[in-house]
């Protein structure tokens, strides 16, 4: 517990203290700010060069009522000295606007022993006798959990500048972190000048006013100061979210049309393009259901520019028929499939990674489609690109996997290059070559050109029946089997260019994790820390779910242990007397990797619907490395 | 369909771009030979549509027939247009996506009474209420054709199918006056198959609208619902055909065929519902007509002229706003 | 090929050629009665003791034009002196009414050299000159491939007998049929009767001439008999299709509602409900669409006795959300799944096995369901019956898989017996026990009783939401965590009563064939033929898919090699450069086999659209014996 | 929906036999606390059914709420009946599939403008035409509200919402108007959800109608469309109450609150869609009833009165049919 004891006394020496990364939470009812607060707070500590990822915290309700425990509404901004890109384990130093909201986080773990809660004390005085017993209550309790509780005034405070404190007292909190955490003050002014402009200078000058306070109180009153050393990235940075981003990817792709039906967690992407998508021509178009959606999409690519879907479990349940459609008829669409809790309507705003099989396998028949994951918030920019250009280069539906935790996570990353290139070029009206069929698949690879109405000669009837390389409704047994091996083949010719996966840690060792998708930042993390204890532990993270990567069983055979980490059901390894080790049903991943490479790969999931953290998984990889040298012993 | 979409942005005028001028013939929309039982109705409206794609002088490779699963959907096939032989139902997500940055092209979507009023119920309701600029082909047939025999929702009480031995059991849904209830429709027309001059001036109507042009087309299939259009077909009388200056041109010819005609001004609404609910005779004709309803391309058409620098540029911008 | 020249030539003697199986085939365009024929001739020698197996010839178009190669209508009659379970190989005998819809047949592979061809010379002597011509033609051809033809006057012969000859043709060759198998006259003038009572007298005496004429000329003209000795089984028979099959067996298991919405090759299981559903107090529900036909199932489902939906691939798809929701909300229903060919629309009449991956992991997140699959005509009837058991007893949905080759192929089995005890329990109306959540999971089973509505005090939501055992909805993390391993243990608790597959054949050897669904009487067939000719090769044929049957791993290790048989897409093994060994892609049944048993389970299948056949079964078995024999030397 | 069911079959009888009468009492139908919005007009609708079930001293556990998803569709988590929270737009088919073989049971069905309209739409045209006997509630606010603000189908043109920030673009589909179009149409009314008297009358009515009961409930959503019914409820004089003996009933209270009354007789389908396409007042009120109107029942319950016995007897002839 190093760190909490340094925290947690350190600071009262008067120097900060020195840490490489610290946790911060705002939390609050919801309507008080605290989201916007977090997020200049950690725009400004990212100008500054710190690693930043926040994430926001959302209740289950649209409007819970004030002072509920399951109401709590706010952000965590995880600061480092080094890129951050996961949300983290327990929080550091948490503001809350009142004490009930705390009790949902603390049920999910949010805190641990030493976390510093700086809490409005307005509660104590409060008119309301049982709302002050309520408060009284909860100290104690907090107290017990070993949490560090400072009461400030805050509202009271904030009365001093403005006679609405309940708006103003988020802005309050950002001067005081900016002060608690080292900020320049000019650069969080500007920030915040940014975001009220639109509201004129009265506005402005009142939320300056009231980051001062905050600010001179910090110094006034707190014992506490924290140094997260910047880390120098020289290059323009952007910070978004991982739905921004891959609404980013859309235009940057240079798709024309997105057609979806709105579904959490999927819905912002599109909320985010309906805004920006027509300033560079393209449009989004909310159809009347997924499967309209997914249809509408089809249309304009069969008759332009590749276009784009974006959705979420149920929605993805719905898509099926047309997903089979587009790979039978070679379709080229992006679907972007935004992962929450499962089955069914399951956890709607959670994360899960449980969407793998599904897409793979969903369709009926043999559906050879590309499948991958993006594994930051980077890379949901990128890889809408790289999507748009498979489904070109192969003539296809491409399924990019992205979930809950990237949706909501918000961090920065090198401002990307633009380039014409990277666009869809525009419609070719050219008379199609004579004699070239409308599937004229290369036998080797599969893959043909597309004619597109428009262009002379190349009139073809797109079905999805059988068909032959023209297009024709096939009637003798023979035309499905070439089909499917032309469809299949495309697979086969894309894994031809794909590179084994970059092993992280030793070549070899006692235990290799295998991750895919958001997992990416929490177990390198924990696998990092792992090793500089001296555990032998590496990890791979994938990216291409279908095909596979290549050079996997060759990887795998190099440890004594393979464990897939996924955010997706298995069944405990501790269970019932019914389940035994060779009939437990495992994870997603797991499953996949034991019917390519014949390797017991085991699995260790849960579907806590939150995101894994860093130390839970640490601990498992611990328990295991010990156990392995046990069996050696 | 009306053409005031094709001189829009620069992206179409390259499209326009035509080496020599060219002039069609019946054979250039004539695809493979029609798979169709003898006597299916469906033949007739084939025809109508290569005669007026020729009598318009529609390129052949400008023109998209989209459908979705059914003998009647089997019409693209048959077609040598380009042509969307989709899914079961979904033909008008995907002829409205066609049509969403491709307004220089001329969609026809043929789609069955299964295919439109059951399993496809929802996109028609809303197909309706984008108003985008192609014409719908409601083939109607009263029943499932392609998978033998079953009850469809225009099918008569008392028809006996093969998931209703003892005769259909619901009042048979009436698409002129479903169609007439949904928000926004622009353009709603009857007509049969056996009578060929009124059948293609009833769809050169439809085409020729600005907006979505439904036509319902009583259709023969003499394979499964041989009677139900056969007092139709025999008695001329029992059809009341729709005359108006605005409405389907009735030719002399017609006049002499069918003694039962009325006039009706399609741009009067509760009149054509009147029409609709007529159970005496069967109005064929123009329902309704309203030109100046809204259509979904003045939204989705947004952008097509933009060039590929001025997309970067946009972009640029786009991406600045992120910036730490 | 000692039985072909057995056949071509035996005959001639004049005295019956013994033979213990036979393949008949009656070819002909649409509308002129063929299977009416070969339905009375396959009844008639059920009758008479013989295994039969008979299969419709359906043309792709609705109704083909006259005398085209596409357009064969027609039926085929396997008669067998034991069980007959497959449509086997190539014909032995064929009576065909034009020469031109063998051409089809033909490009199928129906016929054989030495196969006999009854063919009416009618178009010898058209008035028609092209018709003539293409006659001379095919005759020459089919000679060339060996065929041995008789031309005889069919219409001709008919035209003595009735003025419309065309339509009376088919009666006067089952007696042709009759003579020449030895039939007992009597039995086949009185199914006639049977098929033609309603229409009278008249209609009747004129069949029966017909027949005996076709008889007589048999007798006169034709130098061939042969004799398919009886297989006696003295229990009653029944003989119908796998789609009656499944209808009987819905009516069989209590259940009162079936919803669906027509899709080949399903619909003629409704059609079959359809008329007798009524008469024993049930009802089938044709929906506006396959997810509005499982929903209303679910409904009645949720208020009443299980319920039943039947659909194939398309119609899958479209359910998939409906699915997930039956097992997150544990909604006791029966799906019926008749396989088609795929991707997409695919082939709609003809057949395959590729749903066993989709309905395993189509619908999002992780939803543990019952899949099994029947490989008899008679398990279609029984297995339903379990189906109904078992989604009550597990509380959910299970999946029963069949296919368009059960679907369409008629076989004899013993009746039923029949019991109220198989049929679903009234709705139980008494109050629900005070203190009993509406899913009171059992912790080592996941089972729960299932309250409905009606029983006071059981009121409670039922939700697609992750829920508590209260059926509240859930929003600590644990909560989902819980449910999904309660659904989970559901299948091991099945698993659990499983027994492990028979094996056919040695317990250990060479090669290990592994099938599942309806290609067990060709695997099997195949298999004897291999092993009476001294292979070493062995069978086993699953049922349980999901969960698994037990065992497996162990069975499978006795073996030097294991190959699944199946009839969907896998990667051919003499594939082009870009496919390797590791990276090919395998059958359905071949990667879920591997996943559990890390046995590297190989697999032989193709997407013919065809039922597979005893012989190239058994030609591919020869193919692995032999090699695995060489790699021994 | 009248009980006119009831006393069918010995089934029923069976499920009918209770112990001791029983009075329900408000609390008896009150499931948990509802975590709508303060000032969401879902809970004035809960309220009302409560109130109606009290009165008609329905047993709870006969009673069961089918819904989709949406915030409205949460109704059945705040009800102590039974609840079927489905998927979203599919309330309709499970409502339906749970009247097939329980017409004893009392089948309210709550759906959003969304779940209904847009993804349910093909439901809607259908659940209509089966005219089963069970209450469709239509919680319309005219926008996505569990999705936070997203368009819906009856989103009026230039409302700014996250999926249209430059305001909706298509004409407002008429729920009314469409449901009219319908074929089978039997019961449609329309309410608002701030007149808890209008309200609970209306509801009672399609309640006591003998088939689908629509209802379309005018219902405000303070977070996300707090503008579009406001100077309905500022100025009464905007509503246009239908009034008729065989309408919904009109309690003075209300007379004196709606200046604006018009008589209307619910059986002139005519009248009902010209006023349906009324932009000067809103009416509210019964548009149109007609009890004779063919219910999906009668052919759905047909056989539940086997024994058992029977049904064995009966099964035993089908085997037979197919012995050799
Ligand atoms: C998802 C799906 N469900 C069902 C089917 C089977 N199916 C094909 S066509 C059809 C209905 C045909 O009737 P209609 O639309 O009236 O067209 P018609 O054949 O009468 O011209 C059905 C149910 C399918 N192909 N896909
Ligand atoms: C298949 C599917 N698509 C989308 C969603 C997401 N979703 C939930 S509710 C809803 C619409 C809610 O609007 P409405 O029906 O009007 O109900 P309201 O919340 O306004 O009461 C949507 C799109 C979903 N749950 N399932
Ligand atoms: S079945 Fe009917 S609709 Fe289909 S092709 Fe034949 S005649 Fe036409
Ligand atoms: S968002 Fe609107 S509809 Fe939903 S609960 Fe809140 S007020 Fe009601
Ligand atoms: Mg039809
Ligand atoms: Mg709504």
């Amino acid at each position: 517990m190093a760190p909490e004891t340094a925290l947690a006394g350190g600071g009262t020496t008067g120097v900060p203290v020195r840490v490489d990364g610290h946790i911060v939470e705002i939390v609050s009812d919801s309507g008080e700010g605290a989201q916007k607060a977090g997020q200049i707070f950690g725009a400004v500590s990212a100008k500054m060069g710190n690693g930043v990822w926040t994430v926001e915290i959302i209740p289950a309700e649209i409007k819970p009522p004030a002072r509920s425990r399951a109401g709590a509404s706010g952000i965590r901004i995880r600061l480092g000295s080094s890129e951050v890109t996961n949300m983290g384990d327990e929080a550091d130093l948490v503001v809350a606007f009142n004490e009930q909201v705390l009790y949902g986080r603390i049920e999910q773990h949010a805190y641990k022993p030493g976390t510093i809660l700086l809490l409005d004390c307005k509660w104590a005085t409060d008119p309301v006798e049982s709302v002050r017993e309520m408060y009284a209550k909860a100290i104690e309790e907090f107290k017990s959990l070993g949490l560090v509780i400072h009461e400030i005034p805050i509202e009271e405070e904030c009365g001093k500048i403005t006679d609405t404190p309940r708006v103003g007292k988020n802005m309050w909190v950002v001067g005081l972190l900016a002060r608690v955490y080292g900020r320049e003050l000019e650069k969080v002014l500007s920030e915040v000048e940014i975001v009220f402009r639109r509201k004129g200078e009265a506005v402005v000058k009142k939320n300056h006013d009231l980051v001062r306070a905050g600010w001179e109180f910090a110094e006034r009153e707190l014992p506490y100061q924290f140094e997260v050393p910047a880390w120098c990235s020289d290059r323009p940075m952007v910070v978004m979210n991982g739905n921004q981003a891959v609404g980013l990817g859309v235009m940057a792709s240079g798709m024309e049309c997105l057609a979806m039906y709105p579904i959490t967690p999927a819905t912002s992407a599109s909320h985010y393009l309906a805004a920006a998508f027509p300033r560079v021509g393209g449009f989004l178009h909310q159809a009347e259901d997924e499967i309209a959606a997914i249809g509408f999409a089809v249309g304009a690519a069969y008759a332009g520019k590749t276009s784009c879907t974006i959705t979420s479990g149920p929605g993805l349940a719905l898509k099926t028929e047309f997903i089979g459609l587009t790979v039978m008829a070679e379709i080229p669409i992006v679907i972007v499939i935004v992962q929450r809790g499962g089955p069914s309507t399951g956890l709607p705003t959670k994360v899960e990674q449980g969407e793998l099989l599904p897409t793979i396998f969903g369709a009926p028949g043999d559906d050879p489609k590309i499948v991958f994951a993006a594994a930051t918030i980077e890379e949901c920019y990128q890889f809408v690109i790289t999507a748009r250009e498979l489904a070109e280069q192969f003539r296809g539906p491409v399924i990019l996997l992205t979930d809950a935790n990237l949706a909501t996570g918000v961090a920065p990353f090198p401002r990307p290059e633009l380039s014409v290139e990277s666009m869809a070029a525009d419609i070719d009206p050219s008379p199609w070559p004579v004699g070239v069929p409308p599937y004229d698949w290369d036998p080797d690879t599969g893959l043909s050109p597309r004619p597109v109405p428009g262009q002379p000669g190349g009139e073809y009837v797109l079905t999805g029946l059988a068909h032959t390389r023209f297009g024709k409704v096939a009637y003798d047994p023979n035309a499905n089997q070439i089909g499917c091996e032309m469809r299949s083949r495309k697979l086969a010719a894309l894994r031809h260019t794909l590179r084994p996966p970059v092993i992280r840690g030793e070549e070899e060792g006692d235990l290799l994790i295998v991750g895919w998708g958001s997992t990416l930042g929490a177990i390198d993390e924990a696998v990092e820390r792992a090793r500089r204890e001296g555990h032998s532990v590496s990890s791979v993270h994938l990216r291409f779910l279908s095909p596979l990567e290549p050079g996997l069983t060759e990887i795998f055979s190099r440890f004594r242990q393979v464990l897939s980490v996924e955010i997706n059901y298995s069944d405990p390894v501790e269970s019932p007397p019914l389940i035994r080790k060779e009939t437990r049903r495992l994870s997603q991943l797991a499953r996949l990797l034991r019917t390519r490479t014949l390797v017991d790969v085991d699995s260790w999931s849960n579907v806590h619907g939150q995101p894994l953290r860093p130390g839970e998984i640490y601990a498992e990889i611990v328990k295991r490395c010990e156990a392995l040298r046990e069996v050696v012993r | 369909m009306s053409h005031h979409h094709h001189h829009h942005g620069d992206q179409d005028d390259d499209l326009l771009v035509e080496e020599v001028p060219r002039y069609f013939t019946l054979e250039d929309y004539e695809g493979g030979v029609a798979r169709w039982c003898p006597g299916c109705g469906d033949l007739a409206v084939l025809t109508a549509v290569q005669k007026i794609l020729r009598d318009e002088q529609i390129p052949p490779e400008r023109t998209v027939c989209v459908s979705g699963i059914g003998c009647s959907s089997r019409f693209p096939h048959y077609m040598k247009t380009y042509g969307f032989h989709g899914l079961h139902g979904r033909a008008l997500p995907v002829a409205c996506g066609v049509k969403s940055r491709r307004p220089d092209l001329t969609v026809w979507v043929a789609t069955g009474d299964g295919d439109c009023c059951s399993i496809g119920a929802g996109h028609w309701v809303h197909g309706i209420r984008y108003n985008m600029d192609l014409v719908i082909m409601l083939f109607d047939n009263n029943v499932y054709g392609l998978t033998k025999n079953q009850t469809s929702p225009t099918s008569p009480i008392g028809l006996h199918t093969n998931t209703h031995p003892g005769g259909a059991i619901l009042p048979p849904l009436n698409p002129i006056q479903t169609t007439l209830g949904f928000t926004n429709a622009s353009f709603v027309a009857q007509t049969v198959d056996w009578n060929p001059i009124h059948l293609q001036a009833t769809l050169q109507a439809a085409y020729k609208h600005r907006g979505t042009g439904f036509v319902r087309i009583l259709q023969r299939c003499p394979t499964y619902t041989a009677g139900v259009f056969e007092d139709l077909v025999r008695d001329p009388s029992r059809l009341l055909v729709l005359e108006h200056e605005d409405g389907i041109p009735v030719a002399d010819s017609l006049r002499r065929i069918f003694p039962n005609r009325t006039t009706h001004d399609p741009s009067d609404l509760a009149a054509a519902r009147a029409l609709a609910d007529r159970t005496d005779y069967v109005p064929i004709g123009l329902f309704f007509r309203d030109e100046k309803r809204p259509c979904y391309e003045e939204f989705s058409e947004r952008g097509l002229n933009f060039t590929a620098e001025e997309r970067l540029a946009a972009l640029e911008r786009e991406v600045d706003r992120f910036l730490v």
